[in-house]
């Protein structure tokens, strides 16, 4: 099937790429541009492993048609830390343990970071309901959990 | 495998002049969170997917003495939507709870009625809600109650050059209670069985006057518990009779066995899911 | 208070700051110039002979660079079995026969995974199909379908297992009590997030360089050289960060194999990642097993005796079955102390994909059957099952002749403090119908004593480098698979060398690189790497005393000490020196001399299975939907003993994510096959916990004690957490509402069965 | 996947034999029956369009008939796969007819598909849920297309 130019926006950046229109997000991000931070676990939406924001909402990469984000603002886990300082949710998450492989992380992080621009006082309910689509086999998600609710206070404080 | 075009449309029209265009070889996608998965298992082969997630027209929510929900509304939407809390509150509260945020941000009501599996979590709802089905086509547009929407197992009524263009449900009666149920064995995962229970009261609270049941996860397509209805029709709402209309369901279903649960199992759940949400939609019924 | 600076204090992981920005690197990142895609073509049917491969037709798609077959391989078996032959019966690619539904018979390397894809719809292969079996037990009668022609092979049964000690019979026959039941264990799939992969590319020299996700670099640079036909030194092993493993990566696998067949044949990078569908149907399972077991006891609750029987549900191939087999007959005597016990265990091939090694490798089957008849006996004796088991329970010093000597044990304190802090003499049979709470206890291995390939000996090897770039690197061939190794060489480095956490680099995992080791399984790293990274430091400090004394010149013999980036004289402390001046004096000066400390070790008359055991008690708490049978976890307690703990974050998230991979093997999680084809090949199917679904209440109760044998006196906390959670959630059921399901896993349509067949039996 | 059906037919043990073992009569019977090829003696070749709800595939399948006792017995078995491979199948039919006299005729068919692939793992739910149709409808066809008189 012949490629078709993209348009969108990467953490920031205008990009301007070539691609099949059978093409899923995730595949563009990590294969047509190198972007491997967000993972491809499952390639069937059932672990969010890839997950990023679109327009800061926090989607499937696997689950989402490339051209479907014609014009749209994508930010990815490698867009996170800013000017070479970690988020604090990253520092949270290093703190409380809230990763062993870390193969989920990028996507639990993505997850986290939507959660928070909404709601910067989340229960553990909260935040367990938000990640309920992240799928971990290895922490058991309460360290996970943790880290979030500790980010959320840390920037609270740093608001206040 | 995932090779085929894709068209992307902004309006009504240009969907539908694809639609006629490419009739069978084309395929709509909206959010396509059911739809990829089908793709990419090679289970069909379209030539061509018409896009239509940009189509503004079919997208958001009108709220007056009905709600309209467009299409294209995306499940968050309706998860975000305090305006429907004053009357339509558990089609947020299934929302809320529907899939992951993931797919319930990037997922579209229309779509999720249009792969029409009969697992899915707004179809009970909606259909306890009276709600009714918009289709457009060639011929113009066409409506119908949305039990009458799905025909079979991951079918529908649409021809090849029909859309789906809203769902429509009318503002409860007065004196009415709604609520949803649904069981799984895993949290955050797709449901085994759903029950949507609208129940009316009489003026005087004494009597039911009207109550729908609708079922999802136990038969081809969702369905609506008739009999169990009746039984509970014109009663006194004593814990009884729900009880009764509870025991009467799962005669009116024909669930399906699969890895998840037996047919034997699945019809005990749909006697407790409609005992409870009878229970709940009751309560809120007296509380109006 | 021990006087450690880094040691058992909650640490950010080493490799952190990778893994929460993206940065780091797993083998489906790597990228190559020129790469080509890899995929697998699979059998179809469950048993099958191949009359014919024909690949011309891919072969001549355009974007093809490479098929291989049968044809182009050396035909030899492979696997870890090298110390025992008769066990080796898995080819590269399948050439006689296929023996389950997705049995490997040829790959392709292309351009593009699309062409790569369309070139499997190219291969044509005819097949005469054979009756095929997929229940042990029907595969263990005469006239069953011999899936494998092997001189060692009886009615499919492909390895038997023995364990007995002390007077069986005669015990039995003077207990005042005895028990049999009879339970049923399913397969469940480790679902590692990352999937098995590869990135190979072969070299002018000849030599494969390969990426690949893995437990055990060391083993795959073996089995692949061997594979290829080529020299060890012809292979070298790069094991980037891993995205899980638990037990599901400890052998090559085909993605191994076929990225670097196929990366000599094409003469470019080859990558070969399998789809979740084929992790799921095609890679390996924990163990299904019908296990049979009889124990006789006395009034007062002492245990005498115990008979245990199993037949393994092995599929295709041995896999690491034939250790599973063993391990599960020894720890069904764990954690409690039975002087006559006698297991006869049964290893059987059925047309499924291959059971094998999967955390706990044999633990969560053995503990799960031990604790819930141990429940059952208490209640028959109407003991308190907590008392019970504390009366049974090992002690220090426990020897069971010949096969092990446990040195540190803190089983009953882990006992006595899991039922304090959890209120248990308060609630267990006290709680309202539909609340339970229940407990198991477990002894697991620190690292097996022994070694499947070429030698007996199980391993470790360290070598530490001090350099004027003031950084301490370490070179471990342990394996860093998420569990946390490299922190913990890390700290153990830094503390017996008295430096920083952020002065020490570790790296792990590159045949080319580190010292060989045995890698990451049977829970060795800690206890056997451990050690030899501080025989290593040991060695380095040493040297650098030599340095410092000679630039102090102590007037008399003093002891050195290093701690705190300084070196000092230990009774005068306030006399040293800068710690990296120290370097700098030793390589710039006039001797140049390198400092390298080297570190090894390796388990000698330890037994039969591992130096040292953990040990730990775990305790449950459910409340159950009376009307749909759903669990719902309230809270969990577990006090584990690993001795001195090296990371309290590690360890704690050892537990916790143990115990819910075990809720989930328990409550939910089930590899369904129907006639060799597993029906739920995905994570829409397959259920794994989700955040909503784990205890609201986690507490981890560390109990340290002291192993001889261990770094620091450091012991296992990884598989061994796995095996008590199956075990004390059915306990903790009964205790709910009184039903015992002994078929796993306990699904809320199992429990309400029970709960309506015992009210009818109530009314009768 | 079984598929099973026992069913009577109003007309002559050998008619409905003669009907049920030439895929040209039968296949037709068959939901999703595109076409039918005789390769050699008692070989054949079909084409079917499995329409499954959103699923749609041809599925191309090679079929012979392995044991035959005219007119109470047949026995066949087959193979075949989409066009993308997404799924392959093995089929074994057996079809076996009881004269009930009075040119009635009692017909027992059992079909057991084996479906391996993705068109399994994916199509298992929605295969299950049309199979029972699949087998009434095969009933329904076979009784029409003989009852009528000809």
């Amino acid at each position: 099937m012949e490629k078709k130019l993209l348009h969108f926006t990467l953490n920031g950046d205008p990009k301007t790429v070539a691609v099949k229109p059978g093409r899923t997000l995730v595949q563009v991000l990590r294969e047509d541009l190198g972007m491997t931070g967000t993972k491809r676990c499952c390639n069937s939406g059932a672990c969010s492993s890839c997950s990023v924001l679109v327009d800061g909402q926090v989607v499937n990469a696997c689950s989402v048609l490339a051209c479907q984000v014609e014009n749209k603002e994508v930010s990815t886990v490698e867009g996170v830390a800013e000017g070479g300082t970690l988020h604090p949710l990253q520092e949270s998450f290093l703190d409380e343990g809230g990763l062993q492989c870390g193969f989920c992380t990028p996507g639990m992080i993505m997850a986290a970071q939507e959660l928070l621009s909404r709601n910067l006082e989340p229960t553990a309910e909260d935040v367990r309901h938000q990640i309920a689509g992240n799928l971990c086999r290895c922490t058991g998600y309460v360290k996970i959990v943790n880290s979030i609710l500790t980010a959320a206070k840390r920037m609270r404080e740093a608001q206040s | 495998m995932m090779d085929f075009d894709v068209t992307s449309v902004k309006t009504l029209d240009e969907a539908l002049k694809a639609l006629s265009e490419y009739g069978d070889d084309a395929k709509v996608i909206a959010g396509g969170q059911s739809l990829l998965n089908i793709l990419k298992q090679g289970l069909m082969a379209p030539e061509i997917l018409v896009d239509i997630k940009g189509v503004a027209e079919l997208d958001g929510l009108q709220i007056g003495a009905s709600i309209r929900i467009g299409a294209n509304t995306s499940h968050r939407t309706l998860e975000d939507a305090s305006a429907l809390d004053e009357t339509w509150p558990v089609l947020r509260e299934m929302e809320h709870d529907l899939a992951s945020v993931q797919i319930r941000n990037w997922g579209t009501m229309g779509g999720n009625l249009c792969i029409a599996d009969p697992t899915g979590d707004p179809a009970p709802v909606l259909m306890a809600y009276d709600a009714e089905a918009e289709i457009a086509g060639p011929e113009g547009k066409r409506r119908l109650p949305l039990e009458a929407f799905f025909v079979d197992y991951y079918e529908t009524v649409l021809e090849p050059e029909e859309l789906l263009t809203a769902v429509e449900a009318p503002a409860p009666p007065p004196r009415s209670g709604v609520a949803h149920e649904k069981f799984r064995n895993v949290e955050g995962d797709a449901p085994i069985v759903v029950a949507g229970v609208r129940l009316t009261l009489t003026e005087d609270h004494r009597r039911v006057e009207d109550v729908r049941i609708a079922l999802g996860g136990v038969a081809p397509v969702p369905i609506r518990a008739l009999e169990a209805e009746k039984v509970l029709r014109g009663q006194e709402p004593s814990d009884e009779a729900l009880a009764e209309a509870a025991a009467t369901a799962p005669g009116e279903t024909a669930p399906i066995p699969d890895i998840t649960a037996s047919e034997a199992y699945k019809k005990k759940l749909v006697r407790v899911l409609v005992h409870r949400a009878a229970g709940r939609a009751l309560e809120r019924a007296k509380g109006t | 208070m021990k006087p450690y600076s880094v040691l058992g204090k909650p640490i950010r992981r080493v490799d952190g700051v990778e893994k929460v920005t993206g940065a780091a690197k797993y083998t489906v990142d790597v990228q190559l110039p020129g790469m080509l895609e890899g995929r697998i073509f699979r059998s179809p049917h469950p048993h099958a002979k191949i009359l014919n491969v024909d690949v011309t037709k891919a072969r001549a798609l355009p974007g093809v660079k490479a098929v291989i077959t049968a044809a182009d391989t050396l035909k030899k078996p492979y696997g870890n079995w090298r110390r025992y032959e008769h066990l080796l019966d898995e080819y590269p690619l399948a050439w006689d026969k296929v023996r389950f539904i997705g049995d490997e018979i040829a790959a392709v390397a292309a351009v593009d995974e699309d062409v790569a894809e369309e070139a499997l719809t190219l291969i044509d292969v005819e097949y005469e199909l054979l009756p095929a079996v997929f229940d042990p037990v029907e595969a263990m009668k005469d006239g069953a379908p011999a899936i494998h022609e092997g001189a060692t092979v009886d009615h499919n049964v492909s390895e038997t297992r023995h364990i007995e000690y002390g007077d069986v019979d005669e015990a039995f026959s003077r207990c005042d009590r005895v028990r049999e039941d009879e339970f049923t264990l399913h397969p469940v799939a480790h679902a590692a997030m990352e999937p098995h992969a590869s990135v190979a590319t072969t070299g002018f020299s000849g030599r494969v360089t390969i990426w690949t996700s893995t437990q055990v670099p060391y083993y795959i640079q073996i089995l692949l050289a061997g594979a290829l036909g080529l020299e060890e030194g012809k292979v070298r092993v790069i094991r980037p960060h891993v995205g899980g493993a638990w037990g599901g990566k400890i052998e090559m696998f085909k993605d191994q194999y076929c990225a670097a067949r196929l990366s000599q044949m094409a003469g470019r990078p080859v990558r070969l990642e399998y789809t979740r569908e084929e992790e799921f149907a095609t890679t390996r399972r924990r163990t299904p097993m019908k296990y049979y077991l009889k124990t006789g006891y006395m009034k007062d609750g002492r245990l005498v005796a115990k008979e245990a029987r199993t037949i393994l549900d092995g599929g295709a191939y041995n896999g690491m079955g034939p250790t599973a087999l063993y391990l599960t007959g020894f720890f069904q005597a764990f954690p409690y102390s039975i002087p006559n016990y006698r297991y006869n265990g049964y290893h059987v091939y059925t047309n499924k994909s291959p059971s094998s090694s999967m955390r706990g490798f044999g633990g969560p089957q053995a503990e799960f059957t031990c604790d819930s008849q141990l429940d059952m006996i208490a209640e028959d004796l109407g003991m308190d099952p907590a008392e019970l088991r504390l009366k049974n329970s090992m002690t220090p010093g426990y020897e069971i002749p010949g096969y092990c000597k446990v040195a540190s044990c803190g089983i009953q304190e882990c006992i006595e403090r899991s039922m304090e802090s959890t209120g248990w003499r308060e609630k267990r049979g006290k709680m309202p119908h539909g609340k339970g709470i229940g407990m198991g206890c477990y002894g697991f291995m620190s690292g097996g004593v022994f070694n499947w390939i070429n030698t007996p000996y199980a391993f470790s090897g360290a070598m530490i480098r001090m350099g004027v770039d003031g950084f301490v690197d370490v070179y471990v061939g342990s394996s860093e698979i998420g569990q946390g190794s490299d922190t913990v060489m890390a700290q153990i480095a830094a503390e017996e060398l008295g430096v920083p956490m952020d002065m020490v680099r570790v790296t792990s995992g590159d045949t080319s690189i580190c010292p060989p080791d045995l890698g990451a399984w049977g829970s060795r790293q800690t206890l056997m790497t451990g050690n030899a990274v501080k025989m290593a430091a040991q060695d380095l400090r040493e040297q650098l005393f030599e340095v410092a004394r000679g630039m102090m010149m102590p007037n008399i013999v003093y002891a050195f000490e290093a701690k705190d980036g300084r070196i000092f004289l230990k009774e005068r402390p306030k006399r040293g020196v800068d710690l990296f001046e120290v370097v700098k004096v030793a390589v710039r000066g006039q001797e140049g001399q390198q400092l390298i400390g080297r570190g090894f070790y390796t388990p000698h008359g330890k037994g039969m299975v591992s130096p040292a055991f953990s040990f730990g008690a775990q305790v449950s708490q459910v409340e159950i939907d009376l009307e749909t049978g759903k669990v719902h976890m309230d809270q969990v307690t577990t006090a584990h003993d690993c001795g001195q703990v090296i990371n309290e974050l590690g360890v704690e998230g050892q537990l916790e994510g143990a115990f819910v991979m075990g809720q989930g093997y328990t409550l939910a999680e089930n590899l369904v096959t129907e006639e060799g084809q597993v029906l739920n090949p995905s994570f829409v199917d397959y259920k794994l916990m989700r955040a909503p679904d784990v205890p609201v209440k986690f507490e981890s109760l560390l109990v340290e004690t002291f192993e001889p044998e261990g770094p620091f006196g450091a012991k296992e906390a990884g598989e061994g957490l796995t095996n008590p959670n199956a075990g004390c959630i059915a306990n903790a059921i009964y205790d709910a509402v009184g039903v015992r399901i002994k078929d796993m896993p306990i699904t809320p349509e199992k429990i309400l069965k029970a709960l309506e067949e015992k009210k009818a039996k109530e009314k009768a | 996947m079984k598929i099973e059906e026992t069913f009577r037919v109003e007309a002559p043990v050998e008619r409905v034999w003669d009907f049920m073992v030439n895929p040209k009569t039968m296949g037709p019977c068959v939901p999703g029956f595109v076409s039918a090829e005789e390769v050699s003696e008692d070989v054949f070749d079909t084409v079917m369009k499995v329409k499954v709800g959103i699923i749609s595939l041809k599925m191309f399948a090679r079929t012979q008939v392995e044991e035959k006792r005219v007119p109470e017995y047949m026995k066949a078995s087959g193979d075949g796969h989409d066009r993308l491979k997404a799924g392959s199948f093995h089929q074994e039919t057996t079809v076996s007819l009881k004269d009930l006299g009075d040119d009635a005729t009692e017909v027992g068919y059992a079909m057991n598909v084996r479906v391996v692939g993705k068109l399994a793992t994916f199509g298992e739910k929605i295969m299950r849920a049309t199979a029972n149709k699949m087998g009434a409808k095969i009933a329904e066809n076979v009784k029409k297309a003989l009852e009528t008189k000809e």
